[in-house]
């Protein structure tokens, strides 16, 4: 940089790259993108030391759209990519965003591998619950019984839940968000951004075209309410228009309940209380499912652990008494004359 | 079995024999003693000439139990002499190697020259002091032999003493009773228990280049060679691998060599090892990625990828036979079509081949300096017996070596990701954290002059034929090709590559000794090859390729040369025979 | 626009034209309307002599705004009819399709015949009754194109009649009013409201042999003819594929035909897809997998296996612009170098091509065939084109096909899963479920005589060359190589392969019409090749290889042949021009 | 089979083949096949209708040392080939052999899918926490800290759970057991073999060459008792030599803990009861680790839903009207002829 005035405030579309958006009109896509640039504005990254990393589908376009470094790698690969560029550079800090296809299917064991590690990246996975890039076949989360193109007759596999695979792949950051929800997803991007580890982030995203309103059921305005819950950490597991319904553990059944508060008895404390660093709680809120429980949003499971990267720089650094990043260092001469050897004359 | 051959080696280096050896080891990790698929062996070559082979053929076998002596009596020359461990031809060991009768006594070993040694009685014997059971006591059988070659041979023990301290500071009485058994079977050779049959043999030192030596193998060679071109290239490296035999070592000593600098990587799978090397090359550092052929086939999506996005990226395949799982632990050089021909669409790349285990350590720095000087992934394929084998080598001068400094592109103006160098064709490495030079690359075709996105018909042709030409183009910027030993035209060219060098060579060397004009052109660069290679081969009447595979670079030499090609091919997962090539040569000379 | 196509296409073919179709759409699914990557184009090419080509250049183009008419005024000849929808060449359209000025008014066009119709108010003017708001009622304009150029060739209507009637049974507002669009359109040109410029033309039916025809797109003729060849075989099918463009509509079909007893499995990615069809393959099924170039890369591990296990498979790939993601919707032939040589080690396999989209339909049948018979792999190579382009075609009789029984091992005795069958050398097939047969295989190299593992260092050399000999010996069990125009030998032979076909074929006979001897040889089987290729080839003074890819199959001639053989490229996602073929053959001719 | 006369009940030894086993002397493997011929004699299954499928592994020569019908594939992707095999015959019955590298690193994803499909197979995973078979490199169950080739200054990610990571992906049957514990093993194999989807058994298996007695900590004779609990459906949680110490869930924290029957007032009744179906119970019984807590041994997790191929096999029968498996069937003809034809003369 030439200019050594300080920059102005970056505003959410200086990270729009000058790329034409070639998503669907209607697309969740674009909301979730909008609230990723209104994200990097509220923390005013540094557009170059910033990178994000796809794999292939229509969520994985994203990259293109960002005006920052982008790699459109390949189908299911990029949480495998992301961890060579955070390894290389740990400097950098890296999105890893792609579909359920891409981080579901193809990319399953990649996704657990770099949960399990732990490598400080933003993983956001755009649930559709379909592979829209290819037109609309059903996908890892699909439910039962969708009918696809590739099964007219209805899908018979079982769904993963992202949330679930996340947890128990090892992942200490888990968090569940819906596209349009333009006031909620920033901050939640903004947590995982902020965690220094995997941050995983499941969107509920819709694909107006081959799979329209399949989130309907929970996000529909009417339903909203009832079929929602915004877990904060340290509140009761409260929700409803009137924040009447709450969530009890059956402790004998080790099963949730939900109930009324106010009602037979129940008050507020007997509401289960929110905390992130419990992994139980946070499978019991990823397994709740519209119509009997509403689906958790926000961030169900956040315990932090020493990021992955962090532990590989620091281990070279004090075996190479260097710095990583750097060159490769030390004396070549020394080490192809170590050991035994002889002279000829 | 190996750390004893390895001993025996570095006291032959030392004594200033040339060397070459071949360790052949059972897939199963520890397969139950004397079983035939679990005999673990080493087998070494030296002599006071210059050695480039394993040797067609044994001189001396010491075979610790009948299991041994049935794989390696084909390898025996006949009249060479067999020591055996007579104490472990007991019945029971017999029928786990499926002797019918005991080979001692039902003369089938009448063709050589056979000393019976009780060794594990001896062995017993010697430890006894140390007060171990039986078992433990056995454990020290390798060294009373290893004791006993070194008279017959007159090496050094002192080196190999120093070791057994070393190796066992923690366990003094394994130390002192190994000691003890080095010891005895010395001096048995030395006093009046020696039998007759049992020479000691006087190997006069090699004529050598002076300069300082070492012993290295493959493995070591292709790890500091990676160091070293990292380093010449001003990059930070990062070496992504999954395990797989024969590349793991490659692996293992990397890892042990974090001290210069180096991040390893053991990733989930290969495509993750490939991917991580990519990422690490999209973020400004060297991208290092090895395997062998099962874990190359499944990276060669990823390969795509880096073609596409034109990255530099290094890939080791130390092949192994096949196909699929195949003979994990044997050597063959059957991945060629795989380097060059294997992926899908046009997606052209270089590939290079070391021929000996010291010449890893150029080959690698070649590789990188040919990755990073044309931003393209280069295959360097290695094999199972480059990693495993050693010899001597003549320790370089490393600041004779010139830098190749990587560049960064830094100016914002007019900058675009696939903007490229006229005269090689590369394009700039555009480092993540440069300001100003943010950017999108991917798989999708790009656009010649934006780098954008682009589905133009035109374009795409266009991009199909500047991979092609940036990948053709390092032709220009690498040696020409030399021949070897021989002539530069005439009756014969012999054509080998990778580590097939050695027997080649030695048969060429022998064939010519017998008057017999042949020529050993043995070829590095496999892709492409070195421009002056067509008209160099056409000066010969026969072109001979002898080949660890099906015939692969013979197809290939078809493929891109008007001229007729003769294929010799073994594949057997070991070296070739001196004795075979040279029938081969001889055929193709008369026929 | 798709749909639309498809329409005109049936129309087409029920008044008796020949013709080929070229779908050609965007990578993005629903693209924003009036940008030029969201142009979705429908080529078709029909007439009285037989039709091979979509053809060189469009005589009439529909553009239904700005950005349809930018991407493909290149393709108009000089002189053809362009028919624009004015009311969508508003200043937002002009925009986003980067006009600077309204070509229909600056004199840009100045070289066509333009006709501008005010489409868009013309459909909203027919639709009104139905009470559809402005953008439902702009759907219907491309029916309203329809009709006008179903008028303008003298097409029948009622085929797309019923079925919009069928396709929105559900929705009658809609079904009313795209047959009100389609009927107006059709009145547009009937009445006086046309445009004097817009000719009817009268195209005359083309000679046919006599026949019971339909039209097919390759991915059809495909899907069929794997039900058929499986039936054949008498074998149940597993397809197992992981959707990727443009492989994916295979999927579809067959999943939508389970009628037929067969299994789709859309497994969770490639390598789990041909896993999966290996394991049907090895229980006695056959095992079908599907996919495009990346996601072949990704099977490349798993077809070694299926080399070494010997099992039959079918792999068919739907190939596409590359490398890596590349140019995913635009076709490409330049996978022949990883069908033929992308594995590690030896393996060889079988590949085949379609040469167009009916063609499929036997060539499914010969791989099915082929992997049975020979218990192989074998690849299919479709492309981008072929699946989605349709052709008219003489249904054959099935009865007419032999049977090919899939033969199961039945005795115990003396069983060993690597029994082989003398003649093909192919291995026994023995089915999980029968007793007596229990048998292990696997990966590893195993005894040629009992099929256990073995290590032995002759016996791998035999196994490389049995593997070798059986899939060269393929080449005594396929019909010899025909040549498909023109003379077995002479100054001439332009070579092809897969579905440069039509073109090809085209070029040549325009050639011989204008006195130039050029024969015309198609290669069905590419690997083997017909054993009499070498020899017929060797009869011509040239041969010219026009691909769509780098020169794959050029190399790969000059590999096995010891032949010249010049290669013309033109690697752009869409079909040869004729044009540019007969210059490069004159060239081939001449020079 | 020529033979008319009822077969002889099979004895273990008759499901051993006539190869030499290969394992290294003292390995855990010799143990789990013994088991495992123990469970197929138990079970009188019939040796033509069993197939193993294995990767590649120490663990994945399981196969040839079976006299039924085997498959020993590539790396990781016995669970697709599995599944293959089980589509196309179920009347098989399929067994997945694998190590802890072959089905949790590079077979991870693979692993995923059956287990979500619910594909009627059995999983036995031998855990030894190494690649064996590679000579010794730490793999993704290895603790952190190991040293292996791979990591001479030790390792640094963290660990997958292979009970936890089943029930993340869904599974629906997990189990877990010690190679040695020779009552033991061959009842939970048969659950697992019994239970109609992916019986899913995780087994602790000692490699004495790479990895010696890394489970000594809770197997280990002297503190087996007190670090092990077996876990049985509708029995209280109780473990140690005397039975008298039992776990307790903090229903506040939603943790586990571990009390001491008998005393300060604890009684029977505190102490939790196993319920298999419980998937709560079985992820908190999973994560249990020693020193604090005992490993959860038995039927963590049983939950029974139609099997993947059975439905894929009743779908296509319904629609073709036919048997699956069955060859292709249905009128060619007829098809080629399907919509719009037209006749030239
Ligand atoms: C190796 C490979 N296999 C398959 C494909 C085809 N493909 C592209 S995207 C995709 C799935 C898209 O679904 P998802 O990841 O959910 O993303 P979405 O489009 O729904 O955002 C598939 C199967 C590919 N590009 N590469
Ligand atoms: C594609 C591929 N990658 C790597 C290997 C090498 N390899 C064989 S087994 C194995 C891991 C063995 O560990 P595990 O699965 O835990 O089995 P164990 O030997 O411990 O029983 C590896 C990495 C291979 N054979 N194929
Ligand atoms: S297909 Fe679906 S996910 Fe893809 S861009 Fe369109 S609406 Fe979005
Ligand atoms: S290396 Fe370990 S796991 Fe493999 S056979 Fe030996 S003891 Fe068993
Ligand atoms: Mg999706
Ligand atoms: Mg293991």
């Amino acid at each position: 940089m030439t200019d050594a005035k300080p920059p102005a405030a970056l505003q959410p579309k200086d990270y729009a790259s000058d790329q034409e958006v070639r998503w669907c009109p209607g697309c969740g896509d674009y909301a979730i993108i909008k609230a990723v640039q209104k994200t990097c504005a509220d923390l005013q990254l540094a557009r170059e030391r910033t990178v994000f990393v796809s794999g292939i589908g229509c969520a994985a376009r994203f990259p293109y759209y960002m005006d920052t470094y982008g790699f459109h790698t390949i189908h299911g690969r990029a949480p495998a990519i992301a961890t060579g560029v955070k390894l290389a550079n740990p400097d950098l800090d890296v999105w890893v965003i792609g579909g359920d296809g891409d981080l579901l299917s193809i990319g399953g064991n990649h996704l657990m591998h770099v949960l399990r590690r732990n490598v400080d990246l933003t993983v956001l996975l755009f649930n559709n619950e379909i592979y829209g890039l290819t037109k609309g076949q059903y996908s890892p989360t699909s439910r039962p019984g969708t009918r696809s193109p590739s099964t007219p007759t209805g899908s018979l596999d079982n769904p993963v839940s992202a949330a679930h695979f996340a947890l128990g792949s090892g992942g200490r950051f888990v968090a569940r968000a819906i596209d349009t929800q333009q006031k909620r997803l920033p901050d939640i991007l903004r947590r995982a951004h902020d965690f220094k580890g995997t941050g995983f982030v499941e969107i509920f995203q819709n694909c107006i075209v081959y799979n329209d309103a399949v989130f309907s059921d929970f996000t529909d305005r009417d339903v909203a309410d009832d079929r929602q819950i915004h877990v904060e950490h340290g509140e009761p597991l409260l929700f409803g228009r009137d924040r009447d319904k709450g969530l009890r553990l059956d402790a004998r059944t080790l099963r949730l309940e939900v109930v009324a508060v106010g009602k037979d008895g129940i008050d507020e404390a007997d509401i289960l209380v929110h905390d992130e660093e419990n992994p139980t709680l946070a499978a019991l809120l990823a397994a709740m499912e519209p119509p009997d429980f509403p689906v958790a949003l926000g961030i169900l499971y956040c315990a932090p652990a020493p990021s992955y990267e962090t532990q590989v720089s620091e281990q070279v650094a004090a075996l190479s008494g260097g710095q990583w990043p750097g060159a490769v260092s030390g004396d070549i001469d020394a080490l192809l004359r170590s050991g035994h050897t002889w002279t000829h004359r | 079995m190996q750390l004893t051959g390895a001993q025996f080696t570095l006291a032959t280096a030392l004594s200033g024999n040339d060397l070459a050896t071949f360790p052949d080891f059972p897939a199963e990790i520890r397969a139950p003693v004397g079983t035939t698929y679990g005999v673990s062996a080493f087998q070494i070559h030296f002599g006071a000439r210059a050695i480039r082979t394993v040797g067609d053929r044994v001189d001396v076998l010491v075979a610790m139990n009948p299991a041994a002596l049935k794989v390696n009596l084909d390898e025996v020359r006949k009249g060479g002499l067999i020591i055996v461990d007579e104490g472990s031809f007991g019945a029971k060991n017999l029928a786990k190697a499926h002797f019918q009768s005991n080979p001692l006594e039902d003369g089938s070993l009448d063709a050589f020259r056979v000393s019976r040694i009780d060794m594990s009685a001896l062995t017993i014997e010697a430890v006894k002091p140390f007060g171990l059971g039986r078992k433990d006591a056995l454990r020290c059988k390798n060294m009373w032999a290893l004791g006993l070659v070194f008279w017959m041979f007159g090496r050094d023990r002192e080196p190999t003493l120093a070791w057994l301290q070393q190796k066992f500071a923690d366990k003094p009485e394994v130390a002192e009773s190994n000691i003890a058994a080095l010891n005895a079977g010395h001096a048995f050779g030395e006093t009046a228990e020696m039998p007759s049959e049992l020479p000691a043999w006087t190997v006069p030192p090699a004529k050598f280049e002076p300069g300082l030596y070492r012993n290295i193998t493959g493995t070591e060679a292709m790890a500091w060679g990676l160091l070293a071109g990292a380093q010449l290239a001003g990059l930070g490296m990062l070496f992504c691998s999954y395990p797989i035999t024969p590349a793991s070592q490659l692996l293992h000593t990397l890892a042990g060599l974090k001290r210069f600098g180096v991040v390893t990587f053991q990733a989930e799978d290969e495509i993750a090892a490939i991917g991580a090397a990519i990422g690490a090359s999209f973020a400004g550092s060297l991208g290092v990625t090895s395997s062998s052929g099962p874990g190359i086939a499944l990276k060669t999506e990823s390969l795509g990828l880096a073609v596409a996005a034109e990255l530099p990226l290094v890939v080791i395949n130390s092949q192994r036979g096949g196909p699929s799982t195949g003979l994990p632990t044997k050597t063959e050089q059957s991945d060629l079509y795989q380097a060059v021909f294997g992926r899908n669409a046009d997606a052209p790349l270089a590939v290079l081949a070391a021929r000996s285990p010291a010449d890893c350590f150029d080959t690698a720095i070649e590789a990188i300096r040919i990755a990073t000087r044309f931003m393209t992934p280069v295959i360097l394929l290695s094999d199972g017996y480059l990693a495993n084998a050693s010899e001597p080598w003549r320790i370089p001068d490393f600041s004779t070596y010139e830098p190749f400094p990587a560049k960064f592109h830094g100016d914002p103006d007019g900058f675009q990701p696939f903007l490229r160098d006229p005269e090689t064709l590369a394009r700039v490495w555009a480092k993540p954290g440069t300001s100003g030079l943010e950017h999108r690359i991917g798989g999708i075709e790009r656009d010649y002059d934006t780098g954008d996105i682009s589905y133009d018909p035109i374009n795409h042709h266009r991009m199909t034929l500047v991979r092609a030409d940036k990948i053709a183009g390092i032709a220009r910027q690498i040696p020409e090709q030399a021949v070897d030993q021989g002539e530069a035209s005439g009756r014969l060219a012999v054509v080998g590559w990778g580590s097939t060098y050695g027997p080649i060579s030695r048969a060429v060397t022998e064939l010519r000794e017998e008057g017999i004009a042949a020529s050993h052109v043995h070829i590095r660069h496999l892709w492409p090859f070195p421009a002056n290679l067509g008209a160099l081969l056409s000066g010969f009447e026969r072109v001979l390729v002898p080949e660890k595979n099906n015939g692969q670079l013979a197809t290939i030499l078809r493929s891109q040369f008007q001229i007729e090609v003769e294929s010799f091919t073994r594949v057997t997962g070991r070296p070739f025979k001196i004795e075979n090539l040279k029938q081969a040569m001889t055929a193709a000379v008369e026929g």
